[in-house]
């Protein structure tokens, strides 16, 4: 067999991963810290005040990267839970199922930090615009998914149930954006344009760059943290899950 | 004898290996054993011990966690559930609302219909003529589990998985299933029953399994 | 021997849903009172003046009949679930998804039907502009169905829980957005004299799409369900 | 210094903007932490009952 297929093969294994994953988890955690120290120097302190927002222009460095990771987030869970429901893998199942506490806590992080920008640009707390709008039917879809998944006696099935909800969630929410678009939209164009010029200058767009990779690390970091003790939780009738409940008394 | 020896054919069902884990804590199995035609098998074993999840897994209701069910020789999924089982549980899949006719309407519409009998032969022949048109929800206990035993005489299922089939029946009531049983068994049928061992199939000479919540001895 | 045809197992399972709501045809008036009942809090806490009220009301006609909806959903597979009928409906050799999208259809017909019947009723109670009913009752005929399909779904998902009312709102109102939006948005057009056609051609266009994707994922989900 | 924390007079909204954002993400951090511990104390409790019923059945 390919050796990279032997070697997804052996991550699927729980003792595996989670001896894998503690390997990475302080590597992660140092990527992710560093990065935010950087980011938030960079935004906060380099970067010039806007000429039209002046200094309120920051919260975007802790919006926009949450915005970006609550959509990266859901695609990764309902990724994972097409994985768990087809090919019945444990590991994805755990995976989309840890992903989904943490994309629910950058929604909130995004509606909230949203709401507070949009109190001295637009004078309200919060307005109806089509990409807060949707962003908050996106929270609603975490909740959901998470609310299914505590609700299911058996973990697997709670897993699978859950996914399948991710999954057509990902399938309304392009129809849910596109509907609130179509409703009302006042929001502000997009700043920062993945292809093509940026309308943004390079001392303010860096350290976004930074905090998007950043929150990228901490995702990754307190996924594989969750999953871990997810899987011991699963597993805790197996051999390894007993050796290192013995070895962590032992220390 | 010097005619060719036919190849065996494949019992009609067949179990390989077969346990189910929920919250991997094993419910049953592993267990293997095979069903001919014309065999009734009694399935002893505590409460607890996995005789229901044993019969939905049998019946394609839940996927087992490891091993395979065959059905005359081909495995089983959810895609292709056949014609050939019928499954009785606790809860008996009947309408209160409904008279047993009704209901039994209903069975064949949705699973088909033996040939050579009639929803009114099938109430007669367990002891409810007489009660065709009654709501259901007027019925004893025993009554209606005496209408999801007719409905099993009219699918045309050749697998009978029974589960408790002896619960909530007076002795007459006893003396009905196991002579259903037996003429199931002689057109070519199988069953497989659960029995806590409160009651026991008199008729012939049963196989018995013990299930025993992580290991099974045919 | 006879195995009975997909046809006729369809046939047998909406006459035999259809005769137990026959039988229990004092519920089926539930959702419209209740519909009635929302629709005549809103007055009370807005005040009786007509302009205002004909300005809210297709909106409050759909929020009400949504929520009319939302609150029958639960007993769609409720009875089925407790008698055991529903394990013999997905043993049933026949193709699930086309069993459930009989149910389904009964559902509609028995609760969303007599709310539209009483929809004009409703909007003449908040004072509804003429000319905006026939929109409102074109995009309430598209979208009951399209509510109905993709309740199903969630509560396959959430069948065999026995607190499951506040979760089923949680897993179904997200989904419910868009279809509210275009069936609003369609009303709100006609009462500004705007062309109505769009709104109404993407709930056709949802509709289309959820008469044969709803009843296949609302098998898959009864199946994870009841395993 | 006072002109870094007033940020140009919208430094309420951007300092409660940035600490919403550090206090949520760390206590998603904290969380499998606080779970961590009481998995493994249930898995030592159930390690230990099973060893207490080893030592009763020999």
């Amino acid at each position: 067999m390919n050796p990279l297929v032997l070697w997804f093969h052996k991550l699927g294994s729980p003792p595996y991963f989670y001896r894998f994953a503690g390997r990475l988890l302080p590597w992660f955690w140092g990527a992710a810290l560093a990065g935010l120290a950087i980011g938030l120097y960079g935004g906060l302190v380099l970067a010039p005040a806007d000429y039209q927002q002046s200094d309120a222009f920051r919260i975007i460095y802790v919006h926009v990267p949450s915005a970006w990771m609550s959509l990266f987030i859901y695609a990764f869970m309902a990724v994972n839970g097409f994985i768990a429901l087809v090919w019945r893998i444990k590991l994805s199942e755990t995976l989309a199922m840890a992903a989904a506490p943490i994309g629910a806590a950058f929604t909130f992080i995004c509606l909230a930090t949203g709401s507070i920008w949009g109190k001295p640009m637009w004078g309200t707390w919060w307005t109806w615009d089509a990409r807060l709008t949707s962003e908050l039917v996106l929270l609603f879809l975490y909740l959901g998914v998470l609310g299914l998944h505590q609700a299911i006696e058996d973990r697997r099935q709670a897993a699978r149930a859950a996914a399948f909800l991710a999954l057509i969630g990902i399938v309304n929410l392009p129809i849910v954006h596109f509907s609130v678009n179509w409703w009302n939209t006042l929001h502000q164009g997009d700043t920062v344009k993945l292809f093509g010029p940026s309308l943004i200058d390079s001392r303010m767009l860096w350290p976004l760059l930074v905090m998007a990779v950043a929150t990228k690390f901490l995702f990754a970091a307190s996924l594989l943290s969750r999953a871990r003790v997810d899987l011991l939780e699963l597993e805790s009738g197996k051999d390894w899950a007993r050796q290192i409940a013995l070895a962590e008394e032992r220390a | 004898m010097n005619s060719p020896i036919p190849l065996e054919a494949p019992p009609l069902l067949e179990a390989r290996g077969l346990a189910y884990l929920r919250n991997d804590e094993p419910i049953f199995g592993p267990l293997s054993f095979r069903l001919g035609a014309g065999e009734v098998v009694l399935m002893e074993g505590d409460n607890g011990s996995g005789k229901t999840t044993l019969l939905k897994v049998l019946s394609g209701l839940l996927q087992a966690s490891t091993g395979t069910v065959l059905l005359n020789g081909e495995p089983l999924t959810l895609a292709r559930l056949s014609h050939q089982v019928a499954l009785l549980g606790h809860l008996l899949g009947i309408k209160g609302e409904l008279s047993p006719l009704q209901n039994l309407r209903f069975a064949i519409g949705l699973g088909g219909l033996r040939s050579g009998i009639t929803p009114h032969q099938a109430l007669k022949s367990v002891g409810l003529e007489g009660y065709e048109d009654v709501a259901l929800r007027q019925l004893s206990a025993g009554q209606k589990k005496r209408v999801a035993l007719a409905r099993l005489l009219l699918v045309p299922a050749a697998l009978w998985l029974l589960d408790e089939p002896y619960a909530n029946l007076d002795r007459e009531g006893i003396t009905l299933v196991n002579r259903l049983l037996e003429l199931h068994a002689m057109r070519g049928g199988a069953a497989l029953i659960t029995s806590h061992g409160a009651y026991a199939y008199t008729s012939g000479t049963p196989r018995r399994l013990q299930l025993r919540g992580q290991e099974a001895a045919a | 021997m006879s195995y009975g045809s997909t046809t006729s197992a369809c046939r047998a399972l909406l006459q035999r849903d259809l005769s137990l709501v026959w039988r229990q045809r004092g519920d089926a008036l539930n959702p419209v009172l209740f519909a009635v009942m929302v629709v005549a809090l809103f007055p009370f806490a807005l005040g009786p003046e007509p302009t205002m009220l004909a300005r809210i009301a297709a909106g409050t006609v759909l929020v009400a009949l949504l929520l009319a909806g939302l609150l029958s959903l639960d007993a769609l597979f409720r009875s089925d679930l407790e008698d055991g009928s529903l394990e013999q409906l997905v043993l049933s050799p026949h193709p699930l998804a086309l069993l459930l999208a009989c149910k389904i259809a009964v559902h509609w017909l028995t609760t969303a039907l007599p709310l539209l019947l009483v929809a004009p009723l409703l909007g003449e109670l908040l004072y509804l502009p003429q000319p905006v009913l026939p929109v409102l009752m074109v995009a309430l005929v598209l979208s009951t169905p399209l509510l109905s399909l993709i309740g199903a779904v969630c509560v396959a998902l959430t069948v065999g829980m026995r607190r499951s009312g506040m979760l089923l709102a949680l897993l179904v109102l997200p989904l419910y957005v868009p279809v509210l939006i275009f069936a609003a948005g369609a009303c709100n057009a006609a009462q500004q004299g705007l062309p109505v056609l769009a709104p109404l051609l993407w709930l056709g266009a949802g509709l289309a799409l959820a008469l044969v994707l709803a009843p296949l994922a609302c098998a898959a989900a009864l199946r994870i369900s009841l395993s | 210094m006072s002109e870094f924390v007033s940020m140009g007079g919208y430094g309420g909204y951007v300092w409660s903007a940035i600490a919403i954002f550090l206090v949520t993400l760390a206590l998603e951090a904290a969380a499998p932490l606080l779970k961590r511990r009481r998995v493994l104390r249930e898995l030592r409790g159930r390690l230990r009952r099973a060893r207490k019923s080893n030592e009763e059945n020999t």
